[in-house]
């Protein structure tokens, strides 16, 4: 088996600062205050697709613009899962289907999904970070058979707050060797499972780090900053090896081209390099938070 | 003021060895000729770098506002560092037991490469603290050497296509660096209106018009409550004549409300907009 | 080949008729880089600027896209290109060097800055050596020379009352065609330029990189006013923010400059900041100027002009934190 | 402020009247009632008060293109919230000084008080300041704006 | 996105007429977010409303700009129409084509343009609303009455009649204030105690009213409908239900006080009724003045109390209730004159006394049963001067206003004292007689022709001759020096507030005008409320008035709480300030500009980048606030704004005139 090899500032240009018109062809949406958009380019020109992992921008025309890593995609459309936390998302959730935005990427580099072939996964997320991490679980789920067990452990504070309910529930608990596994933090009246965070949920569901052949577990991760710190230190201590823990910075990025400045994270820039950084690099970056 | 100088080394090694305060805020030499720097230092041995000189250019008296959060700090204060802390004393921004005010009579500062005296300092009604602790040295009762509206009434003078010319020019040199804005003891805001994107008070071009809204604006942010230190002025690295627009407000509120001039003791009346009187002048009848 | 100091003027009125030449000058107690017109106060005795040239390439605000509804109901984009033939004349060694750091900016790792590059392609510069360089100018420490601008077109090498021609490129060398008419066989002596402002710069980089959490950020970001002068006077200062004006359902975006220094520019959606304090905007800059745009670039991304240090309201001075850093055990 | 060449008819003077609803608004209703004429060029904006009067709307609609503004409220003393244009008088009085003397034509920035009973000193003072903004030429202040040249149909 | 609908109406001809709806209409199509726009002929016609609402639920209208008639005309009726619609009610604009546009202007190529950007405007402001939901504020169906003079009395039998709680604090220990101290009333002459006692019992046994006599309001918080105020009702020392009133205690007690209520020229026991009937009718003990619990000597009047209702240890109580409105009827005293004017003696001459002594001397239960008796020396005077505006009308010694009632009672002193001194003689020294009133000026007339004689001018010096006061003075009609010898002079002096009152008034907000009297919400049009949403005012309290006056007030003043306790809920305006406490740095500037005292700083913690910190912020009492907006432009941070008149709107109201 490789090393798993994060691949940096590997993104390639299809569309720098210009943006293209795309129109919203669906919306779903996913709890109170997350929307999924589906967008599609006009005049059947093809959407630009990206790998697992890498973002793209949206933006409201005549308003500003946000990054949204990929959540999704088909053969010619691209989905953005969208929460609602500021002034242009709030714009977005006000989004009608037929309406259009201004949409550029692909940026940033993706999971290193074909390092990790053969390995067992270990997709761990919180609340709003599930749409990262399900487009490496989406990857690994349409090429099935190149992946060993797959577990997701997922949750989300509040019932409403988690997303993708459908799948969870419903679609990948029929996956062949898969485990689902959510829990929330609270209490609450419509939901009968796990009550824990997430450190302790993984440590009560002792996933072997080494997995079914030895290789050693992937492990991903994708969470909010108290999720990320005490997640990345739970597997840690369960064993898992700091490089093959994966997961994805979170900077204020603006242009996306690693031109603009303000995504640093030492000297890498978030946008380019990242946003996928195995937690062995980030031991190594100097890191405002 | 070598004699203040070697007082403010002693007393505020003192002040940081009894644990009287966290930190110290004065001046420390630059690295060039005549050039200082403000100093502010929690190690009782750096205190041994103070200076005090006629090269201290610096206004300190905003710098409490960062530092009172974390416990008590000493500054050293002439006639603008005392208003700068009386201003933010009044708009509740520090609290006046977190910080101890060593006052130091005030010469005149001069400019380090021309060695004149500034203009800020020339125009200077207040170089003894009005507030302190203690008092280091005597208070030098230095007069103003410019009058305080010579520059408005100047302005004023001059017919109006002048003075739009002049002010056009002016803010066409803004580089919106906001220096201005962050040297000055007024401007407290948790975020300027600059930045509040959602009301769109201005864009984010740098044009004349956008920098004229700026300028115009923190006059009138800031004009009833300015404490006439200069140092906006001062920092501003392309020379506009800021405080020619801050006193103009000043110099209308002296003629239309009466005698104004703020920050010299902390039971001041509130702010003459805030404020109103029933037979207040009448022009819009 | 050298050209008078006299013949100056009319080289310049020669080479505006065709194209934009920018020139050193000063216009209202500011110097800055001015398209050449007559009776403009033209400067080459200044030591720098106080405004760096970066805004020929890179404007403080710069018009991208315009954007719109067509008659169908959908939009449209529509991109600008505002660039034009420049000249870049009289420009020093260090703001020369900074050209270049721009370029790896732009222009490379990925993406190519599509309006940089347009403007870029048609800039000729002219570089002046510094025969007098100020107090504040450390370029020779930070691995440049006065005299010297490999990246510039054209190089005038100053001496007593002319300057010395040589083409660098071949840009320059089409160039000079048109300067045939003021240029003279003649040879002259070079007055070299020396910084008296020696810093030691060896390990800094290095040292840096292990000093993310020393107690020296806490100390100098103290005093930090967090202006942007530092940052809008630096050649280097490349950070951008993106912005748009909209009148009814037209609009423009554009670019303008940003500051590492104002609270905003890391601020994200519900107020959270990365970057929350003094410290760590400043720590930012410092180390990406020192220590991160190396690790990246390969380069410093200081050229010691010394803009910075004339500028700052309160003198936190980058050569006192060089010093400091050299001096640290780390 | 600088004059531009117009041909003649083809410019007309853009006021915005920042009118507080209890009088001035009121008063401009009444001018409607008794069908009095006066000219179009001023547009009314509502707010609850001369004390809602923020000199930052003055500032934005003078750098986005009206070539005058106008602010109303009830006369001292008569204010609906007591109180409000005690306050916006002085805050007027400075801020319109302060607007003379960076070079704006005093006429282009004026402050009135019209009662809600007193329609035809609304219809005057629009008349009034038109006409002398009309005098004045337009008022150009949006120098180099991204968007100048950008005309919307 | 937001989706706008424009609604244009004809109005008939009346916009139709110079504005080309259809036109205005067809551009409001392409302005930004509009999904629809149509025209009505009568839009405020049932069927024209009826047309909103298809198009609001055809289009899924998610805000509205009506182009129809002023927003002071149908702004209300259009946010009724919301309501019935899933549209938010203050999602609205109303674009004012009518008033403002097609009755002010001709030509209709004019006044169509115009209309557009009126359209425009509104379509730019009502994209940046928000739906705001007015809150229910229940309405405690109490209301308290601040003082119990004859203004009090009457409010709270008003309210108290129409079926609600009262509860009336007086100061005092009884009921009755001033007016229970005058003899007669003017001009009928009818016995002020004759129509004052009966008000006093039917307050002191209704059954919806609550008395709380020698109480003082101590604090209030809260707001229209929930004031919770805190009274002080000071130890009396007596238990009431105990007490039957025999009086018995008041005839043993050895210690004599000056009697106020005589004003001073009598005295009373340390356990004593105010005045015989008194209401509630029962003693107090004056504390101060009693030796038992001065001195813990004496003890007399708990061992001759019949039912044992004395006790030395009682102490104040303090009760908080809450109710809905307040009535301030706090009333007025007498000018101190003694300081202000040592022309007159300052006070030295015992027989220089003020109009109220002179209507205790002249009152039949009054400390000479009656008879005029001078002070100094019990002998009934000859010659009486009466001085009218001592303080009033004197901006440098008293206050600039007028009393209003004293050139009744001074015409009623002097016709009095020639009534019962038919020998006497009476000079009036007046600046102007006012007697503007029903019946007022027949009775003035009726004093001169009683004798009385009036002479205009001031006096400039009192001084004593023998036995007898010299009044120095001119005649300013005849310019003749005046100088009379009189037995007694009667100062008829000026209304000034009651004390306390500044104190009141700022725990209520309610603010004082320039003579320091409590101010109402406009002078004209809202006379009896006051700056603070349920508290209101009446009688002198409000500015000097007579009787008459006051008790109109008061009933005024009742309706008005009648018809706020009418209500079980009150509908708040919801387009009031809110404040970004993100932005709020605690500074108070908003405090201090706010007309209602709606501001208050509170300390909060917050979450700031992963850390708890405690900061000051300002907190909007919604019950306050009435959407002035006057702290919006005080606060540089901008973090106060006005809902319904946002920043946001507001500039982009702008921008779409300027840019669109």
């Amino acid at each position: 088996m490789p090393k798993i090899t994060v691949q940096h500032g590997c993104a390639k240009a299809q569309l720098a600062l210009v943006p293209k018109v795309a129109k919203v062809i669906k919306i779903t949406v996913e709890t109170p205050d997350v929307k999924s958009f589906r967008l599609q380019m006009p005049n059947g020109e093809a959407s630009f697709l990206g790998e697992p992992g890498q973002f793209g921008i949206m933006g409201i025309i005549g308003s500003g613009e946000c990054v949204f890593v990929i959540s999704a995609q088909g053969e010619d459309w691209i989905e953005f899962t969208v929460k609602r936390v500021g002034q242009v998302t709030e714009m977005l959730h006000a989004l009608s289907e037929g309406d259009e935005v201004f949409v550029r990427g692909p940026y940033g580099n993706w999971w290193p999904y074909e390092d990790c072939r053969g390995r067992d996964m270990l997709f761990i997320a919180g609340g709003i970070g599930l749409p990262p991490v399900r487009s490496f679980l989406q990857y690994c789920l349409e090429h099935r058979a190149d992946y060993g067990r797959i577990d997701l452990v997922y949750s989300g504070s509040t019932y409403d707050e988690l997303v993708f309910k459908h799948q969870l529930f419903d679609e990948w608990k029929t996956v062949d060797n898969m485990g689902v596994h959510v829990s929330l933090y609270h209490e609450d009246s419509r939901w009968d499972g796990e009550v824990a965070y997430t450190a302790p949920y993984l440590e009560k569901l002792a996933i072997d780090p080494m997995g079914s052949n030895g290789e050693g577990r992937v492990a991903v991760i994708c969470g909010g900053p108290s999720l990320y710190r005490t997640g990345t230190k739970e597997l840690l201590k369960e064993g898992y090896a700091p490089e093959n823990v994966l997961t994805t910075l979170e900077m204020r990025m603006k242009c996306g081209i690693g031109k603009c400045g303000r995504c640093n994270i030492g000297g890498k820039f978030i946008c380019l390099d990242g946003p996928v950084f195995s937690l062995e690099e980030v031991a190594q970056m100097n890191r405002d938070e | 003021m070598s004699d203040i100088q070697e007082a403010m080394r002693s007393r505020a090694k003192e002040l940081l060895e009894s644990g009287e305060v966290n930190a110290v805020i004065g001046w420390e030499a630059g690295r060039f000729e005549n050039q200082t720097t403000p100093l502010i230092t929690s190690q009782a041995a750096k205190t041994q770098r103070l200076v005090f000189n006629e090269y201290c250019v610096n206004n300190l008296g905003k710098y409490p506002r960062d530092l009172t959060a974390k416990g008590k700090v000493a500054i050293f204060a002439r006639g603008c560092e005392s208003r700068a802390i009386i201003r933010l004393l009044s708009d509740e921004v520090i609290k006046r037991e977190n910080v101890y005010i060593i006052g130091i009579g005030c010469p005149g500062m001069r400019d380090r490469t021309t060695g004149e005296l500034l203009k800020k300092c020339a125009e200077c009604r207040h170089g003894d603290p009005v507030i302190y602790d203690e008092m280091l040295g005597e208070p030098q009762a230095k007069p103003a050497t410019q009058e305080r509206f010579a520059e408005i009434q100047k302005i004023e003078a001059l017919p109006r296509a002048e003075r739009e010319a002049y002010f056009t020019n002016a803010f066409s040199k803004c580089i919106r660096c906001y220096a201005c804005r962050n040297v000055c003891p007024c401007c407290t805001c948790r975020q300027c209106f600059v930045d509040q994107r959602r009301e769109g008070w201005l864009g984010k071009q740098n044009n004349i018009a956008e920098n004229r809204f700026y300028g115009l604006t923190r006059v009138m942010h800031v004009g009833d409550r300015c404490i006439e230190c200069g140092e906006c002025e001062r920092v501003c690295p392309m020379d506009l004549p800021l405080m020619s627009l801050n006193r103009k407000v000043i110099y209308d509120i002296n003629n239309l409300f009466g005698e104004y001039e703020t920050a010299l003791s902390l039971d001041e009346p509130p702010s003459a907009l805030t404020t109103y009187k029933v037979d207040d002048v009448e022009e819009f009848m | 080949m050298i050209i008078k100091k006299d013949r100056m003027g009319a080289l310049l009125g020669t080479l505006a008729q065709h194209k934009t030449v920018f020139v050193p000058a000063l216009i209202d107690g500011v110097s800055k880089f001015a398209p050449y017109r007559e009776g403009l106060d033209v400067r080459f005795d200044l030591h720098n600027t106080k405004l760096p040239p970066k805004d020929l390439l890179f404007p403080q605000t710069q018009k991208m896209y315009r954007y719109g509804e067509t008659a169908e109901g959908g939009h449209y984009v529509e991109q600008f290109d505002e660039s034009s033939e420049r000249v870049l004349f009289g420009v020093r060694p260090c703001d020369m060097r900074s050209i270049n750091l721009l370029d790896d900016v732009f222009l490379t790792k990925g993406f190519v800055d599509e309006f940089y590059e347009a403007q870029r392609k048609k800039l000729l510069t002219v570089c002046i050596t510094c025969a007098a360089p100020a107090e504040t100018c450390f370029c020779e420490s930070m691995g440049l020379s006065p005299n010297e601008a490999p990246d510039a077109d054209i190089l005038l090498k100053s001496c007593e009352d002319c300057y010395k021609v040589t083409a660098q490129t071949q840009k320059g060398e089409a160039a000079l065609a048109d300067w045939r008419d003021f240029l003279e066989d003649t040879q002259a002596q070079v007055l070299p330029g020396k910084t008296s402002l020696r810093l030691n710069f060896e390990g800094v980089p290095q040292k840096l990189s292990r000093m993310y959490e020393d107690p020296i950020w806490d100390e100098i970001s103290t005093k930090c006013l967090n202006c942007g002068t530092c940052t809008f006077v630096c050649p280097t200062c490349y950070c951008f923010d993106i912005s748009q004006e909209n009148k009814m359902k037209e609009g423009v975006r554009f670019r303008c400059w940003d500051s590492c220094m104002f609270s905003e520019y890391t601020a994200m959606a519900g107020w959270h900041n990365p970057r929350p304090t003094k410290k760590e905007r400043v720590r930012n800059r410092f180390m990406h100027k020192l220590c991160f745009f190396e690790e990246r670039y390969g380069k410093t991304l200081c050229v010691g002009c010394g803009r910075c240090v004339e500028c700052c309201p309160v003198a936190l001075d980058i050569t006192r934190l060089i010093d400091d850093i050299g001096a640290s055990d780390a | 402020m600088s004059m531009v060449e117009t041909t003649p008819g083809a410019w007309e003077p853009k006021i915005v009247a920042f009118c507080c609803h209890w009088c001035t608004y009121t008063g401009a209703d009444l001018a409607g009632l008794n069908r009095m004429n006066y000219p179009a060029n001023v547009r009314v904006l509502r707010i609850p008060c001369s004390g809602r009067m923020n000199p930052q709307y003055a500032l934005d609609a003078l750098n986005k293109g009206c070539d005058g503004v106008l602010v109303c409220g009830c006369h001292p003393g008569d204010c609906h919230y007591s109180t409000g244009n005690y306050f916006a008088r002085r805050r007027m009085l400075v801020f319109k000084r302060l607007l003379e003397y960076q070079g704006l034509e005093p006429e282009r920035f004026q402050v009135r008080w019209i009662s809600g009973a007193e329609a035809g000193k609304f219809r005057d003072t629009v008349t009034e300041v038109v006409e002398q903004v009309r005098a004045l030429g337009p008022l150009h202040l949006n120098h180099e704006l991204v968007l100048s040249g950008m005309e919307v149909e | 996105m937001s989706r706008i609908g424009v609604f244009i109406c004809y109005c008939g001809s009346n916009i139709a007429g110079t504005v080309d709806v259809e036109k205005v209409a067809e551009v409001a199509r392409t302005l930004p977010n509009v999904v629809h726009a149509e025209t009505n002929k009568y839009t405020c016609s049932d069927p024209g409303q009826a047309g909103v609402k298809a198009a609001i639920e055809k289009y899924n209208i998610d805000r509205v700009v009506m182009g129809t008639c002023s927003p002071r005309m149908h702004e209300l009726t259009w946010r009724k129409l919301l309501a019935d619609t899933p549209v938010n009610p203050y999602m609205l604009e109303v674009a004012n084509l009518r008033e403002q546009c097609s009755w002010v202007h001709k030509d209709k190529e004019v006044g169509t343009a115009k209309a557009i950007d009126l359209i425009k405007m509104a379509v730019a402001k009502v994209d940046k609303l928000s739906p705001l939901k007015s809150t229910q504020i229940p309405v405690t169906k109490r209301a308290l009455v601040v003082g119990g003079g004859i203004a009090g009395m009457q409010a709270a039998l008003d309210i108290a009649d129409a079926g609600y709680q009262v509860t009336v604090v007086e100061r005092e220990t009884s009921l009755g204030g001033k007016m229970v101290m005058l003899d007669k009333t003017f001009p009928t002459m009818d016995c002020s105690a004759c129509i004052c006692t009966p008000k006093m019992s039917e307050v002191g046994s209704h059954p919806n009213i609550t008395v709380k006599s020698y109480a003082e309001v101590e604090s209030v918080e809260g707001y229209v409908g929930n004031f919770d105020v805190t009274i002080r009702e000071k130890a009396k020392y007596i238990d009431y239900n105990l007490c039957t009133g025999c009086g018995a205690c008041t005839t043993k007690c050895p210690t004599k006080v000056i009697n106020n209520f005589e004003q001073g020229m009598s005295a009373r026991p340390a356990i004593y009724k105010m005045f015989a009937q008194a209401v509630p009718a029962k003693p107090v003990i004056d504390a101060e003045h009693c030796r038992k619990i001065q001195e813990n000597k004496c003890g007399a009047c708990a061992k001759i109390c019949p039912t044992g209702a004395i006790h030395y240890d009682d102490e104040d109580k303090v009760t908080t209730e809450r109710y809905g409105a307040i009535v301030l009827t706090t009333g007025y005293q007498l000018i101190d004159w003694k300081p202000l004017y040592p022309e007159y003696g300052g006070g030295k001459y015992p027989d220089v006394i003020t109009g109220l002594q002179f209507e205790r001397l002249v009152n039949a239960s009054g400390p000479t049963e009656g008879h005029i008796l001078r002070p100094s020396d019990g002998k009934e005077p000859k010659n009486v001067v009466i001085i009218k505006c001592v303080g009033s009308r004197d901006p440098h010694k008293g206050v600039a206003y007028c009393s209003r009632a004293c050139c009744m009672y001074g015409a009623k002193h002097a016709h009095q004292f020639l009534d019962k001194v038919p020998d006497g003689r009476c000079f009036v020294f007046y600046m102007d007689v006012r007697t503007p009133g029903k019946g007022y000026d027949e009775f003035y007339m009726n004093t001169l022709q009683d004798g009385a004689q009036y002479l205009r001018g001031r006096v400039s010096k009192i001084y004593k001759e023998g036995d007898r006061l010299v009044c120095l003075g001119e005649d300013t009609l005849t310019s003749a020096q005046i100088r009379i010898e009189a037995d007694m002079v009667v100062l008829e002096t000026a209304m000034v507030p009651a004390e306390g009152v500044d104190k009141l008034g700022s725990m209520l907000g309610v603010t004082r005008d320039k003579d320091l009297w409590l101010t109402e919400a406009h002078a004209k049009l809202r006379p009896v409320e006051t700056n603070t949403a349920g508290v209101f005012l009446a009688g002198v309290a409000q500015g000097p008035k007579d009787i008459p006056d006051t008790v109109c007030q008061a009933g005024a003043a009742a309706s008005k709480v009648i018809g706020l306790l009418n209500h079980d809920h009150l509908e708040s305006n919801p387009q009031i300030s809110r404040v970004n406490e993100a932005l709020c740095q605690g500074d108070g500037a908003c405090v201090n500009i706010c007309p209602y005292h709606a501001i208050t700083l509170v300390q909060k913690q917050f979450r700031e980048n992963s850390q708890k910190i405690t900061r000051t912020v300002a907190s909007v009492n919604p019950g306050l606030c009435q959407g002035c907006g006057a702290c919006t432009v005080t606060c540089r941070a901008g973090a106060m704004d006005l809902l319904g008149y946002t920043n946001e709107s507001l500039m982009r109201e702008v921008d779409a005139l300027c840019q669109w």
